[in-house]
């Protein structure tokens, strides 16, 4: 499948892949009114870590044997046949947190108002993970994983 | 094995030595060497040694080998040397050990003028030069790293060193035999007088020049030494207006 | 000798100061009998005459090997002068470098279609022993080309237009069938005989600066625009070649003569300096081939020859016809029993030899190569003893 | 006899990881599951939401309506088995069909334990609550019979989970744990007591080191329950959560090794070849420890159905162990338990982080220098990379100062795992 | 303690459009100056210009383009004498007193002579060549050339018997020029090698020697000896495809170089073989070239070291009598020779002798070239043109001079990002570029940058190849030295002269 590769050595910790996560994931998918009007209700999918210079934007990195989905209990995380992202399907979501508590690289995150969990997509309404396309440097990378 | 020089070009001529050593010689002595150039350049082990008098760039770039000189040698002996021993049963010429690195090169008499410049240490690299008679100005310039001693042996009331001793020096050493006008040293060096440590690392490079020439240790004693060491590891870092 | 041979004042025909590059479109025709047999020119100038057509009246001449025989020894001397007054101040030249074996004033048959001629005159030279000795390390070939470069050069209305033993350029402004005639050229006999009619476009034409060029033994008659003349002429004159006369065909007589003669390079690999294979063909050769054409590319890289360009190039022993590498001029060759012939069109062949045993057309950068067979050269000489 | 490839009793997390496990293996074969309930596989965990309305019929399902079809199972519900026969490859079950197999996935889960010397404890009113059955019965209950206060005995996952549901239908309700505080086998005192407050926040009442000694019934209608302590507590409704033991009769005295529940090697294979077992009625190897252990939790049951159903099909896929984790909102108040939560062991560092107000408890064990167990309440975002370190066994000695910070990440974790992590593209757990 | 600067206004102003920002912060997070500053409880991000050099950075990364940045808007009263920059400048020195440095090239207003030079193109007598169509070669050999090619003849068959001296085979002929690790990111100096590895051409270690992780591409890279012998030892000289004697730099003709202490970390430590923290100083003389004879000593004493396998350049910075100078070099064995002109760049340079020392490229080369064809020695060594090469028309008028191939670098730089804000000496470059910083050197990922110098020199190929096919030249040898494809524009008698040329119209 195609997945998000993460280079941390070329990440420069400047978080526009946060900006434009929440975006993409806003009702407007206008930056200036994402900002100004849904802000405060959108968890972006993708965070940057930071630690001295060292930075990298984690996401879901869409496992092949996703913990999150043998864990969630109503079968809301599942795997998109035709992408093989994991997804989270927010309506059926009942806010149990086993995900959280599985996911080892913490990329789960209650979503907005703590209700259900929220997690990247992989922008499935884009052809490319905007993160992706807005990093300027290319610390994150959308390929194939046969190219490991 | 022997080489004879006579009528051969340098390129010639370290071409036959670098066979030799390539054949598995241990050791190759050039008969009647009268300035052929670059001798020993760049070369990792063996050892040659030279009768006569060798020409400019005397193992330059040399990498571990040894070489010997029965006679004096000219300018540039050692230049950007890496590792090995140059030994001079004479006296040598300017720009002595330029922008050496590691090895050691054992002068029995005198040098010119330069010696010494651009020294630097690195890692396990430590270069050191040790000088029996004295050095012409500017030694020791720009140094950075490494041992750099005179000894002063022939020549009387006469000062160890020149003018203009260790100027821009930032790293190293330098040891001079005898007394030192400060008209005589660069802005950016300090005089001080030997610590036991000091001692104890001059004391066996002298114990080696000793041992070179057959000289007697004991004629060394620490009184007689002054040290030189640079102020500071930034000499210009304040020249310039950001 | 200080009277024209014919009628008209000579006039602005010298004027060569100022000009530019001559550039222009031309026909080449050329004719050798490889074993040495001598021909008349005017088979030659039936062929150049039927590419009329090429040609637009401002240029024509020709190149002819083996018409001197009782000279063959002697550097034949064909001179242009515009006045009196420069034929004296070459002639100081000449006479202080060279014994002078015999002087007179070209033949030609006048014509009214031929106008501001200049003065032509030859001499049958040889270099002085003493000047020999002078320059104990040049050849006489040296001096001799030394000698036709200073004239060239310094003498502004003088100008040496042949200078090689046992043959001669005849050229001139007007259509090459009318120069022929001028020069009375039927009446040469030659083993080699190059033609050309020039169509020069913008420059009026002058008359040293009709083709063949020659230089020595080599003459060169040209078509199309050497695109890379600012570098050859540069390159050359780092081997002492001068560029008097701003035209590209001359910097390939001197390339000839620098590579064959000067550098001794094998006529191929001459030819391959001038027009080298594609560095993609080099990689694909045979390692020996590739090392030896990697070598001349990377040493000759000022005698590439650039741009559109046909030649022939006439010289004792023998004719090289020869395309740019990219083959952007026409060229023909055919053979017929021991003659060799080259021409922009084949018609111009068929003309005068209308069942060739092979017709072929040049490829780009390949030459065309006639060569005297052994002792064919004597067996011309001894024909006209005989 | 028809035979069957591959046979599956139970029709839960574990029977579903079964089929899914099959198929990632073996795209054809059929497969039969046999169901005691009469549901399409719905999830166990969600009756609680939906006895508190928060989740209707329609997402009660595990899995999509055409589950079976898509992956060719054949379904038999309602069909309890009540004795397999290994020697023969058979199961019987309770209307006398006999059924052959080739492969046996054993996942028929645990039964709820109600303590039988408890008088009353069969009076209508009192339930269990581990089925939708059980649920269902607890809303008619609640419905028909008006009941206004309820009593939950057990203070570990279940028990919080129906207390939360009754809360929400608008009970007064209170749960007697016989410890010494509440989800005792996960959280420490101090964990327990910031859920012991969100409950009585909530209007529960929390009575611990105490047990219902008897049930006092009026015509077979619960009226109150009686402590051991004497209390009186006046109740309709009583709901025994006090835990589940795994369903082995059906193996009883049969070759197949059993313990407190059916022994299953690292492959979940029973000690009879071709007779696997998952999810709560498996004793499978755990991690943070030398024996096999039931632990009845979602997580695990789904991996070893996965794996069951993997090697059935020929691959030979190993489970790593079973961990004791939970994840349980508690009136809103979100906590993670993970692995060994209070060490009993004196080698173990722990180290906490308390903020009362937030309020916010961190705690992690730490056992030469690796995490063995986590308790996070109320921040609980990280929590998954503590369950990581766990299962991975890493060194953290490195960034142990860091471990409780408020920006520890991934970033904070020794360099060559972080690079497993994030510059691998998957991670396998 | 950095003292407040009396008398020196901010040189630029930043403009933050309200409408636009987002408060995102990503401006802050990017400015090594801490121009930009998010206020937590007003939850607004502020700007002070004063630090603000103009490199873009936070301008190009704002997603909303809320920022732009402009000349301070306060101007001194107009003087042409007394310039904003001279006040500056003078305000500055009284301030700290010392030697002003500065980035990058010469920026003065001086006259741009390669846009006084025209190229020519073939009408009708002589066709256009098609590039798209027909064979274009940039293919070229740099090293050097014997007079002619020997022959002998066995059996009337010739052989060839001339053996060429080691050449540097340059797919297009722009190399990247002398850049040492240190002066820029080591990122910088991957991009740089595997661009030149990628294309077929060289990259140039400067005289910070070669970093271990470099050396896969060392046989596209040239490696430099300086004064200073960096790093310098037998298997650096024998690793590189070529060797380069630096004997001066455009930038600075007769100033050194110096790499402050503090950007002397582990690994430029390691590669340039100096103690962590010490300053590395590069004095203009080699100390052993007092001459041009020493010059030819240390030639062939590397050449001795590499056993006369490589190649060896000198570099020499354009100054007045340069054609002389290079005459000298040649005689003295280089094979190469490159000429650095005025408006080179550089990390590091005194204002005062970046504006005021050195002549332009284009005389040097025009001059050069003459001077070695009157010689009959231009053959001997190649000759690399450089400073200030902009574009492939300056390439391609370079090759009409007689240069065999340009270096590029600030060029190369700006491929790669660089904005010229010319503070590459303060170390806090926020392109990731000059610097040693490894939060900023992670902003230039030398994948991009390779993809992006890989793109410039296929880009300048192209419009060489356009440029050459329009001259009717297939072979960059044709274009080499061939002065008549140049015209002069607004060129006096004498510059015309000097440069070999004839004027427009001619």
């Amino acid at each position: 499948m195609k997945r998000i590769k993460i280079n941390e050595q070329h990440c420069i910790g400047c978080r526009l892949c946060e900006i434009h996560c929440l975006v993409q994931h806003s009702k407007s998918k206008k930056i200036i009114k994402a900002f100004r009007e849904e802000r405060e209700s959108i968890v972006p999918g993708i965070h940057v870590e930071e630690s001295g210079y060292v930075s990298f934007a984690l996401q879901c990195r869409h496992c092949e044997d996703a913990p999150c989905i043998e864990a969630c209990m109503t079968g809301a995380m599942y795997r998109d046949p035709e992408t093989e992202a994991v997804i989270c399907d927010q309506d059926r979501c009942v806010g149990c947190w086993m995900c959280v508590m599985v996911c080892p690289v913490a990329a789960i995150r209650r979503g907005p108002e703590d209700q259900v969990a929220s997690k990247c997509d992989l922008c499935m309404e884009a052809e490319i993970p905007v993160c992706v396309v807005n990093c300027p440097n290319e610390a994150l990378v959308y390929e194939d994983d046969a190219v490991r | 094995m022997t080489i004879n020089a006579t009528g051969v070009y340098y390129r010639q001529l370290n071409e036959q030595i670098r066979a030799a050593f390539n054949n598995g010689a241990d050791e190759v002595v050039v008969e009647n060497v009268c300035g052929h150039r670059y001798l020993g350049t760049s070369l990792r082990s063996g050892r040659i040694v030279i009768n006569g008098v060798p020409g400019n760039d005397l193992g330059a770039f040399m990498d571990g080998a040894e070489i010997i000189v029965r006679g004096n040698a000219q300018d540039g002996v050692g230049n950007t040397m890496n590792a090995g021993k140059i030994v001079i049963h004479g006296h040598a010429g300017d720009i002595l050990g330029y922008a050496q690195r590691g090895g050691k090169i054992f002068v029995q008499d005198s040098v010119g003028y330069r010696a010494g410049i651009h020294m630097k240490a690195y890692h396990d690299h430590f270069p050191v030069v040790v000088v029996g008679g004295t050095a012409q100005d500017y030694l020791g310039e720009y140094m950075a790293g490494g041992i750099l001693a005179v000894l002063n042996l022939n020549s009387g009331d006469q000062l160890a060193a020149g003018d203009y001793i260790g100027t821009g020096m930032h790293g190293g050493v330098i040891y001079l035999r005898g007394t030192v006008e400060a008209y005589q040293l660069g802005q950016e060096v300090g005089l001080e007088c030997l610590e036991e440590s000091d001692w104890q690392s001059l004391g066996s490079i002298l114990g080696e020049y000793c041992t070179e020439f057959d000289r007697d240790p004991a004629q060394f004693c620490q009184g007689d030494f002054v040290k030189l060491t640079p102020r500071s590891t930034r000499p210009y870092g304040r020249l310039y207006v950001y | 000798m200080n009277t024209p041979s014919c009628g008209g004042p000579p006039g602005k025909s010298m004027n060569r100061r100022d000009r530019g590059k001559d550039i222009g479109g031309c026909a080449i025709s050329g004719i050798m009998a490889e074993n040495g047999e001598l021909f008349s020119g005017e088979l030659v100038m039936r062929s150049i005459a039927n590419m009329r057509e090429r040609a637009n009246g401002l240029g024509g001449g020709y190149a002819a090997y083996g018409i001197y025989p009782q000279h063959k020894d002697h550097y034949a001397l064909h001179v242009m002068y515009e006045s009196g007054q420069d034929q004296q101040t070459t002639e100081q030249i000449i006479q202080q470098n060279c014994l002078i074996h015999e002087a007179e004033p070209i033949p030609t048959h006048p014509l009214h279609v031929i106008k501001q001629r200049p003065l032509l005159h030859r001499y049958f030279v040889t270099v002085k022993p003493e000047q020999l000795e002078r320059y104990y390390d040049l050849s006489e070939d040296d001096i001799m080309a030394n000698i036709v470069m200073t004239i060239n050069t310094d003498v502004s209305g003088g100008f040496v237009f042949s200078s090689g033993k046992n043959m001669g350029i005849f050229k001139g402004v007007g259509y090459p069938e009318d120069i022929g005639q001028f020069f009375r050229v039927d009446e040469y006999d030659a083993y080699i005989w190059i033609a050309h009619g020039r169509y020069p476009t913008n420059t009026t034409g002058w008359w040293g600066g009709a083709h063949p060029f020659g230089l020595l033994e080599w003459s060169v008659v040209h078509n199309g625009e050497i695109s890379s003349y600012g570098i050859n002429r540069r390159y050359l004159a780092n081997f002492g070649y001068y560029c008097t006369l701003q035209t590209d065909t001359e910097v390939i007589a001197y390339i000839f003569d620098l590579l064959l003669r000067k550098h001794d390079l094998p006529l191929e690999v001459a030819c391959m300096a001038m027009a080298p294979p594609f560095w993609a063909e080099i990689e694909r050769m045979a390692p020996e081939q590739r090392e030896l054409a990697r070598t001349i590319r990377t040493v000759y890289g000022g005698a590439l020859l650039n741009g559109p360009f046909s030649v022939v190039v006439g010289h004792s022993t023998g004719m090289i016809g020869f395309n740019d590498r990219i083959k952007l001029r026409p060229m023909v060759a055919a053979r017929h029993e021991d003659r060799l012939y080259i021409a922009s069109e084949e018609a111009a062949i068929t003309e005068i030899c209308p069942k060739p045993d092979v017709t072929w057309h040049a490829q780009g950068g390949v030459p065309i190569v006639g060569k005297l067979k052994n002792g064919a050269e004597d067996s011309a000489v001894a024909q006209v003893a005989g | 006899m028809k035979r069957h490839p591959y046979l599956i009793i139970g029709n839960s997390v574990a029977a579903i990881a079964g089929v899914e496990g099959i198929r990632q293996v073996d795209d054809d074969t059929p497969i039969t599951i046999l169901a005691r309930e009469p549901h399409h596989t719905y999830s166990r965990p969600l009756i609680s939401y939906w006895l508190s309305g928060q989740v209707d019929d329609g997402d009660m399902f595990y899995r999509p309506e055409d589950f079976y079809e898509q992956n060719r199972v054949d379904v038999i519900l309602s069909q309890e088995v009540i004795s397999v026969d290994p020697q023969n490859q058979t199961v019987q079950t309770a209307d006398g069909h006999r059924i052959a197999f080739d492969k046996l996935l054993i996942a028929a889960g645990g039964q709820p334990i109600v303590p039988p010397d408890i008088p009353g404890s069969d009076a209508d009113g009192v339930f269990t609550f581990t089925t939708w059955d059980d649920a269902r019965n607890i809303r008619d209950f609640v419905t028909q019979q008006g009941v206004q206060q309820a009593v939950v005995v057990g203070g570990g996952l279940i028990g919080l989970k129906s207390l939360e549901a009754l809360v929400e239908l608008g009970l007064q309700t209170t749960v007697v744990e016989l410890a010494d505080r509440i989800l005792s086998a996960t959280f420490d005192q101090t964990a327990a007591e910031l859920a012991q407050t969100m409950l009585e926040e909530a209007g529960v009442t929390v009575l611990c080191n105490n047990t219902v000694a008897e049930i006092a019934t009026e015509d077979r209608q619960v009226k109150e329950a009686i402590l051991h302590t004497g209390q009186h507590i006046s109740c309709q409704l009583v709901v025994f959560a006090i835990g589940v033991r795994p369903n082995i009769q059906m193996v009883a005295d049969t070759s197949i090794a059993v313990d407190w529940g059916i022994l299953v090697d690292d492959h979940m294979q029973t000690s009879v070849a071709d007779v696997y077992a998952a999810g709560d009625v498996a004793q499978a190897p755990a991690l943070l420890s030398d024996e096999r252990r039931c632990i009845p939790i979602l997580p695990n049951a789904y991996r070893q159905g996965c794996v069951a159903g993997q090697n059935m099909a020929g691959a030979d896929q190993l489970y790593r162990g079973g961990l004791v984790m939970n994840a349980v909102d508690i009136c809103g108040l979100p906590t993670i338990s993970v692995g060994m939560t209070t060490p009993d062991n004196e080698d173990c560092e722990v180290l906490t982080a308390l903020d009362e107000e937030a309020p916010s408890y961190k705690k992690i064990v730490l056992c030469d220098e690796k995490v063995v167990g986590a308790i996070f309440v109320g921040d609980i975002d990280r929590a998954g990379i503590f369950t990581g370190l766990i299962k991975q066994e890493i060194d953290v000695a490195s960034c142990k100062e860091l471990l409780l910070t408020e920006d520890f990440g991934v970033i904070s974790l020794p360099t060559e795992y972080r690079k497993h992590l994030v510059s691998g593209m998957g991670i396998e757990v | 303690m950095q003292l407040r600067k009396w008398l020196v206004e901010p040189e630029f102003r930043i403009e933050r459009d309200p409408e636009k920002c987002i408060q995102c912060g990503v401006c802050v997070r990017q400015c090594a100056n801490d121009v930009h500053e998010y206020d937590e409880e007003e939850e607004v991000v502020y700007s002070d210009s004063t630090n603000c050099v103009s490199c873009h950075r936070c301008a190009t990364l704002c997603p909303t383009d809320a920022i732009s940045i402009r000349p301070f808007p306060l101007e001194f009263r107009p003087n042409a004498v007394w310039t904003a920059s001279t006040l500056r400048n003078l305000y500055k020195q009284a301030d700290i007193g010392g030697v002003l440095l500065t980035g990058m090239g010469n920026d003065q207003d001086q006259p741009m002579y390669w846009d006084r030079m025209l190229l020519n193109a073939s009408q009708v007598t002589n066709p256009s060549i098609d590039p798209l169509r027909e064979p274009m070669e940039l293919l070229t050999y740099i090293g050097r050339k014997p007079d002619s090619v020997q022959f002998e003849r066995i059996a009337g068959q010739p052989r060839m018997t001339t053996q060429l001296e080691p050449q540097l085979q340059l797919q297009v002929p722009v190399m990247f020029a002398a850049m040492s690790y240190g002066s820029i990111s080591y990122n910088a100096s991957v991009a740089l090698a595997q661009a030149a590895q990628q294309v077929g051409t060289f990259a140039n270690t400067g005289e910070g020697g070669l970093h271990k992780d470099l050396r896969e591409y060392a046989d596209h890279m040239i490696v430099q000896v300086a004064s200073g012998r960096f790093g310098v030892d037998s298997d650096y000289l024998n690793t590189g495809a070529a060797v380069e004697i630096k004997i001066g730099q455009g930038a600075k003709p007769g100033i050194g170089g110096h790499l402050p202490g503090e950007k002397v970390d582990a690994a430029i430590s390691a590669t340039r073989m100096i103690p962590e923290g010490t300053d590395a100083l590069s004095p203009a003389p080699h100390h052993d070239i007092y001459s041009i004879e020493d010059l030819r000593q240390l030639i062939y004493a590397i050449k001795e070291a590499v056993c006369y396998s490589k190649p060896i350049l000198v570099k020499i910075a354009a100054v007045h009598n340069v054609s002389a100078i290079a005459s000298g070099c040649v005689r003295a064995g280089a094979d190469v020779l490159v000429i650095d002109g005025y408006r080179g760049g550089t990390g590091a340079a005194p204002t005062m002798v970046r504006n005021n020392v050195g002549i332009p490229i284009e005389f040097a080369l025009a001059a050069v070239d003459s001077r070695l064809r009157e010689e009959g020695i231009r053959h001997q060594a190649s000759l690399i043109a450089s400073g200030g090469i902009r574009c492939s028309a300056d390439v391609a008028k370079a090759i009409a001079l007689g240069a065999d191939a340009v270096n590029i670098g600030t060029a190369a730089l700006v491929a790669m990002g660089c904005h010229l804000c010319q503070k590459c000496y303060t170390g806090k470059c926020n392109w990731g570029i000059a610097t040693q910083d490894p939060y900023l050197t992670k902003r230039l990922n030398p994948n991009i940058a390779t993809r992006r110098l890989v793109s410039l020199l296929e880009s300048w190929a192209l419009e060489i190849k356009e440029l050459m096919g329009g001259m009717g030249i297939n072979a960059v040898e044709s274009l080499r030295g061939n002065r008549e494809h140049l015209r002069g524009l607004g060129l006096t008698n004498r510059e015309l002269q000097i440069l070999g040329i004839k004027a427009a119209g001619e």
